[in-house]
């Protein structure tokens, strides 16, 4: 993984993994690219998670755990919608990680 | 249920042990260890209004010259300190 | 049997890790378990084999690396602290940790906390 | 992993004011991890600590990453148990005026016999 994703001519900073380095440089167009990057097609379902768990990182500071992210989506999204199985048929490498780096948010804490 | 509390800071220095002060109860024991025990010389102590056993490590003690004969302390191993673990419900480190 | 696990937020420059050092040797010549060892905060420098003590001072890490040889006892160092502190496993360059140690994170505490009888912080 | 032992409970006791180091930061890792894996994790505010609990704070004005912000997600983590010294209020000067809204006050006696009725607890 380069260490930068680029979009509309520019260059954006990420980490060795490819998360961004500063989360206010996000905009839509990053995601399809680094999903394009996965071999992955964003669907409506998808932008329903990076988009929850990009409004919880800047609510709560924090990017959410598998468990957190379900409970909090829950109220929102129903049962069905939430999941850990749903959820990791739309992100395979992990809800967490994979929504989270999308959402141009930071990566998770290995130790969390 | 009784808790062992282990102080390992001087309240010269913080204020940990005025914290454990407030915290400790009746049948809990402390036990001084490291810089600790030089609050069984401290004015606080006699804030004490509750039946607590009071220890100090005896190496930390002698290391220190400490004299614990106008104090309720009695001086402990540290064997003694891992048996203590056991003896009592839980532990709370004040450091 | 009775069983102890071990927390370590005290750094190996300070001279209170030798109290829990010696409470983990008292514990491991007793008739309780030890399960384990968990590394927090400042407690991960001890893990760093980097640090360097005089000859004549007390030799921190060689304490830990001889608890482990002798007694198996699991070392787990949260890798999260450590690399906020420099110490990572990602490539043999940067990697200052003692092998005695574990790369191991808070999932592993969980799993102390909920096994030992007694949890005891130094 | 055995989890779910109906005797087994944290309690985090916070001691520190939140900017100068990382030790109300490192407990609440400790605490969000403990939630995820569905164990109960009770937090106790005393000292210094109660300073982590007052309204209005920011620490984004002197570059301090603000993890105050997420004690308000709690909720999604399982933690329900949020008590605060009422001692240390006083000596502070400070009104129960919090950032989250589940924080109990509780007196001394209330405090420390609160605390103790966890199986574990951890200091920072």
């Amino acid at each position: 993984m380069a260490i930068s994703v680029e979009f509309n001519g520019k260059q954006v900073a990420t980490d060795k993994q490819g998360y961004l380095l500063d989360h206010t440089q996000w905009q839509e167009d990053v995601a399809i690219i680094m999903a394009e990057h996965d071999n992955l097609v964003l669907t409506s379902d998808h932008w329903e998670v990076i988009n929850f768990v990009r409004q919880f990182y800047l609510t709560y500071n924090t990017s959410p755990a598998i468990r957190a992210l379900t409970k909090a989506m829950k109220a929102e999204f129903g049962e069905e919608k939430t999941s850990s199985r749903y959820l990791f048929r739309l992100f395979p490498d992990g809800p967490a990680k994979q929504a989270t780096k999308y959402a141009g948010l930071p990566k998770p804490k290995r130790c969390l | 249920m009784t808790t062992l509390h282990i102080v390992r800071q001087s309240a010269f220095t913080t204020s940990d042990f005025a914290q454990c002060l407030q915290t400790v109860k009746d049948s809990d024991c402390i036990v001084f260890t490291d810089d600790g025990c030089y609050n069984l010389t401290h004015p606080c102590i006699k804030q004490l209004s509750v039946q607590v056993e009071l220890k100090a490590i005896i190496e930390h003690v002698n290391a220190r010259a400490i004299n614990l004969t106008n104090t309720k302390a009695t001086t402990i191993t540290m064997n003694e300190l891992v048996a203590l673990t056991f003896q009592t419900d839980r532990v709370i480190t004040w450091q | 049997m009775n069983k102890l696990a071990v927390v370590i937020t005290t750094p190996p420059y300070s001279n209170l890790i030798i109290t829990a050092l010696n409470y983990i040797e008292a514990a491991l010549h007793s008739d309780i378990e030890l399960i384990g060892v968990f590394f927090y905060q400042d407690g991960v420098l001890n893990a760093n084999s980097k640090v360097q003590l005089a000859s004549d001072e007390f030799q921190t890490i060689k304490r830990w690396q001889a608890l482990h040889e002798q007694y198996h006892l699991p070392l787990h160092l949260c890798i999260t602290a450590a690399e906020k502190r420099g110490m990572s496993d990602e490539n043999d360059a940067d990697n200052l940790i003692h092998p005695a140690f574990t790369i191991s994170g808070l999932g592993e505490l969980v799993e102390l906390s909920t096994s030992a009888d007694r949890l005891v912080q130094f | 992993m055995t989890l779910h032992q109906p005797n087994k409970s944290l309690a985090l006791l916070n001691s520190k004011a939140p900017y100068a180091n990382n030790a109300g930061k490192d407990a609440l890792d400790i605490a969000l991890v403990f939630g995820s894996f569905e164990q109960a994790t009770a937090l106790f505010f005393q000292g210094d600590g109660v300073y982590q609990l007052m309204q209005g704070q920011d620490g984004d004005i002197i570059s301090v990453k603000d993890y105050l912000k997420t004690f308000s997600a709690f909720e999604f983590y399982d933690i329900e148990d949020v008590y605060v010294c009422q001692q240390s209020l006083i000596e502070r000067g400070l009104a129960s005026d919090f950032h989250i809204e589940q924080v109990q006050v509780l007196n001394q006696h209330d405090f420390a016999s609160k605390l103790t009725t966890h199986s574990t607890i951890l200091r920072f």
